[in-house]
């Protein structure tokens, strides 16, 4: 078992004829992943290593049953892409692009909220169920099938604890990178919950790093809703309030919540272990199996 | 992006809101001549971009031309929190009896932009908000919809500003929602908005932050990005050349890596091994061997590093395209200037550590072993 | 009982010192209504014949608890002062209005569709319990109270089947004018199946025009959801196909559906008698109870 | 209010849609100037607001200056569906190989726009719609957002339109959407979008009718309505100074009420009695004396209608007022023109009752009993 894909998922890849597009496509193929179409405004008609390319994502949905989309999209056009896909009835849509404007995603997160779609991202990894599929640009050598869950709003971050895990032989459910962005799709406690959910989830990590409430509101969530160990990691101890690094979510804002005290502590509360180091965020692993 | 007071109440002056006359001047005379033709008295604001200023010494309000050349002698030119002020701004005092606090930004927990009214403005309003959060009404936005106009008027309402100049300042605030909306912003705001003795509303300050990733479709506002860049930092100035995030910070341990969160972690491992970090560095998803060769130089004219950790975990990212950027920016020194540390993992790494010129680096093989030579490196080359 | 509005409906009218806001509240409490606020921007503070003013919906909804307001201002702000009175949680929002722009109504219901607020009109008479409350401008003295419901898309037209009945002595529970716009809040299905759930409502009288297909679509929720007995009523037989009529709703695009006759037949084959004349939909009425 | 071709092309042109090059005319002399300045071939249009025009006669296509001529000689000044042409758009012809539908509406069973897209373009898109319904492609847009672009690109591929002009017309209908919005459009179509030889997209006809409710708010729309008024029928003119809801029909029983429903009732009633109604007036709510009196002059200008039938059921409308106005219209009379039936009822009915002067007017107390005594008068009259 695992998360939001499997096996079964069929993908269709928004802008699959660009060059990110096209390398990734090939990438998720070659590690399994269902993918059945793609989608190109005045390229319907052509095909991609033998993926049929629809013009409009509708069709795409329509003729080859997808229920999954991911976006590489540049960021001025991946909001519209987003409206695309949330338009149809897909399960899933992972973007990947990084850079879109905060406006554009607050206009997409509303319209989000209106469908019963789950977004990932944008400005994400993607996410994997080792053995079955891949969505996005993970390298999916390093992920093993297993029972551990694992959230994150980074990526290389992500690959980090999981490498630390797939050397102690722990093996993972699904691994979900939620991306870093201010606004984004499913979140610690999006992913969390559905993790709750899964039957061959028996523990979970959780990489967040400092900016925003998020970590704080999924320690809550933790502490009153899950079942499930949860072992935390949080990036940013060392920075400097005011500044921003990297991601616009890492950015301490000095007043309470947002820091990595507010979140490691938050996260202790809800009976959370949270390592100094990925290393140790492993041990915690081990701990909790 | 940051736009400068000046930058800000110019957008301002052409979205129409009420701004007091000002002018831009970067020398004493400039300064005189700005004065008489906005009229004394005027305050002169130094031109940079840090907080609290008037506190800092860099508003100065003068009533006639001895005390303009004065304070325009002891403003232009002086350091202020660590930047260079080359330009003030020769404005008109406004003779106000009270403040207000308007400003729009983005509610990243609620995924909405939120508005917010205080009568409690000429303050700090981060203070405000820790002290008296209930000082400051705060509507969210449904981004879909834009601002109605009942938003901006039960914003000012709620906050309790006074009746008779209520729907003026309702009327700044809807156009300082345009504006956020229109130029991308992430931040705008005015403290104070002035009322002054005859009931006028005036917006005697301006901060307005845009969004970088959406610059690409605000053609004006890169333009002023160009202009107003003056006052920055050396270090900070290269990195946005190369394009870099990247934060200077007080340590003698330079990090670079790729991903945010991975270098944060890099951070935090060289804090928790009894390191100092000296900056941040993000080389991004993918980078090529040259962009790994620019990090490089980056940091190395940094004076306060003595070492130097580079942790790439590849994803996109290949390990040797890291591999070739790291041998060709070292093997163009006679002398390596500080010992560099790399770990390399993910997407061919092993290839990347085939190409790797060892003599030039120490390998390590995990990230703590990584980060542990690394600050142990910068302990002896500080002890030089 | 009664549908939407009763004796302990606490109302704020929006627009209060206006000429028609004034007068109305006056016929409103004069009636027996509970108006409890006004709201006016700018008129905090001050009272019309005792009811104190708030700057804002918000306000008066807080220290007044109004659960319903009536919406007394002028076209070009009624859309903002629809948005104002859903943005709070009131049960019901009566918008009097009339010639208040369809692209402004389009984006007022969207925002309608993401609350649990019901909105009756605009461009209507309003909505009266007799003998317990009145919102709006129905001339209250032709009423009386009783076991029959009432919905009708036009104002002078109700009080005429309103009156009918009355002098045969056919009481109301409630009469709903849901407005001859486009775009209206509460529609025939709306009302009807409040009507529905009424145990008081013995039988309900639907008067319906020409335009649109909302006398099919409710013709059809009669025939399935129903239980309620209906008499029904359509205005504009004799209106050559393509000529607008007075409301904007009351215009025949020529095809099948929005005639008279597809209306009534539609009415006819859910069971629900359709009189030629208001005198006739009276009898009916008689014949149902 | 709907736009002429002329001016709904003039306001296409100002958003940037490709539209022909054109010029209005109002005489020979000015069509063949037209023409030489567009350059022939050209289509010579009459500036009339009736569907099927070119079936009609009203739009010819021609080579020359003699043609012009001709054909501008027999078109100004027709008769085209009972209405004057006095102008004629004067429009480079297009040289097309296909040719599309696009238009914008307010879906009102949605409450929502409703963009539609088919490549059954160039004839009557109500058949279209009726008999190949799936032949236009449909896609609703929330207005909240806005149309989408990837909406815009849906209509026009789900509709088959040619891939290598597909971008091209969802760009039209963008803008055309983006008008609809902007200008408070009720409807907006191009039938048909051209395609030329070269694959150029061309908007060949422009329709757009605006929402009177919100002309308060399109002045540059206003001055339009005021200029393109010149083809109005004379009781319709005078019925848009006046204010009213007024539709001619055919029958010679007149008709005054308030409210449409209720006026609708009345001239179904009319027609269920056996007499045929003369017009459509509503009077609207709460009028005053001189609206009534103003009421039934528009009616006794009608030569066709033989009897008068006054319903007003009052909620804000006053039965004092109402009365007022009667005698007021009446008594200006030397001769009752032709017999009024009146009937009040609802808000101050009695008070009108007392004031209206019997001797000029016969009262009905039911509206079944004032229909079938107008019917019966105005079939006495008839007779004379």
């Amino acid at each position: 078992m695992s998360i939001l894909v499997d096996d079964d998922t069929r993908v269709v890849v928004q802008g699959i004829t660009g060059g990110e597009g096209k390398f990734h496509t090939q990438q998720m193929v070659d590690y399994g992943t269902n993918v059945v179409a793609g989608a190109v405004p005045g390229k319907g008609g052509q095909d991609v290593d033998g993926i049929p390319v629809y013009d409009t994502v509708s069709q795409a949905v329509e003729e080859e049953e997808a229920d999954a989309s991911v976006v590489f999209v540049p960021p001025a056009f991946a909001a519209d892409a987003m409206f695309e896909a949330l338009d149809t009835d897909l399960d899933l849509v992972v973007a990947i692009t990084e850079g879109v404007p905060q406006q554009d995603m607050a206009r997409v997160y509303k319209r989000l909220s209106e469908t019963d779609t789950h977004l990932v991202g944008p400005n994400c990894p993607g996410l994997i169920t080792p053995g079955e599929a891949k969505l996005g640009i993970l390298p999916g050598n390093i992920f093993s099938s297993g029972n551990v869950g694992l959230v994150s709003r980074s990526g290389t971050l992500t690959y980090q604890v999981v490498d630390s895990l797939t050397q102690r032989g722990i093996g993972q459910t699904t691994a979900v990178g939620i991306g870093g962005d201010p606004i984004i799709g499913t979140d610690f406690i999006g992913a969390l919950d559905l993790f709750e959910q899964d039957p061959d989830t028996d523990a979970v990590v959780m990489c967040g790093e400092i900016g925003g409430e998020d970590e704080e509101e999924a320690a809550a969530f933790i502490g009153e809703q899950m079942d499930t160990p949860v072992a935390g990691f949080i990036a940013g101890r060392t920075a400097p309030p005011g500044k921003r690094m990297g991601h616009a979510g890492a950015i301490v804002s000095g007043s309470g919540t947002g820091t990595a005290e507010s979140k490691i502590s938050a996260l202790q509360d809800a009976g959370v272990p949270v390592g100094d180091t990925p290393e140790e965020v492993a041990d915690n692993v081990e701990d909790l199996l | 992006m940051k736009l400068h007071e000046y930058q800000a109440k110019q957008v301002f002056a052409d979205a129409g809101l009420p701004v007091p006359d000002s002018k831009l001047a970067a020398s004493v005379d400039e300064v005189v001549e700005a004065a008489e033709n906005v009229g004394y008295p005027v305050a002169i604001k130094a031109q940079v971009q840090v907080g609290g200023r008037g506190k800092a010494g860099g508003i100065e309000l003068v009533d006639d031309e001895e005390e303009a050349r004065e304070a325009a002698d002891r403003i232009l030119g002086m350091d202020l929190k660590g930047l260079h002020v080359d330009r003030v701004l020769v404005e008109a005092a406004v003779d106000f009896v009270n403040e207000l606090y308007v400003g729009v930004t983005m509610d990243r927990n609620e995924g909405k932009p939120v508005a917010m009214v205080s009568t409690k403005g000429g303050v700090d309003i981060e203070s405000v908000a820790e002290e008296t959060p209930e000082a400051i009404s705060r509507v969210h936005v449904d981004p879909s919809f834009g601002m109605h106009p009942f938003q901006a008027r039960k914003a000012v309402y709620d906050a309790g500003v006074e009746r008779d100049v209520a729907m003026d300042v309702a009327s700044v605030l809807t156009t300082l929602y345009q504006l956020w909306d229109d130029k991308d912003s992430t931040d705008i705001e005015v403290n104070p908005v002035m009322i002054t003795s005859d009931r006028e509303v005036v917006c005697a300050d301006a901060v307005m932050n845009i969004d970088d990733d959406a610059l690409f479709r605000h053609a004006d506002l890169q333009e002023m990005e160009e202009e107003g860049d003056s006052s920055q930092d050396d270090l900070e100035a290269k990195a946005d050349e190369y394009g870099f995030d990247y934060v200077r910070l007080s340590g003698n341990t330079g990090i670079i890596g790729n991903g945010a969160g991975l270098v944060m972690t890099t951070l935090d491992l060289v804090d928790y091994y009894g390191g100092e970090p000296a900056n941040f560095l993000d080389i991004g998803g993918g980078a090529k061997a040259s962009r790994v060769a620019n990090a490089l130089d980056m940091v190395f004219s940094d004076e306060n590093v003595d070492s130097v950790v580079f942790n790439i975990f590849g994803g996109i990212t290949r390990g040797d395209e890291v591999a070739k950027g790291i041998n060709e920016a070292l093997e163009s020194f006679e002398e390596i200037p500080k010992p560099v540390v790399v770990r390399l993992a993910g997407t061919n790494a092993e290839e990347g550590m085939e190409i790797l010129n060892t003599d030039l680096v120490t390998v390590e093989k995990t990230l703590e072993d990584a980060v542990q030579r690394a600050v142990e490196y910068a302990d002896t080359e500080a002890d030089k």
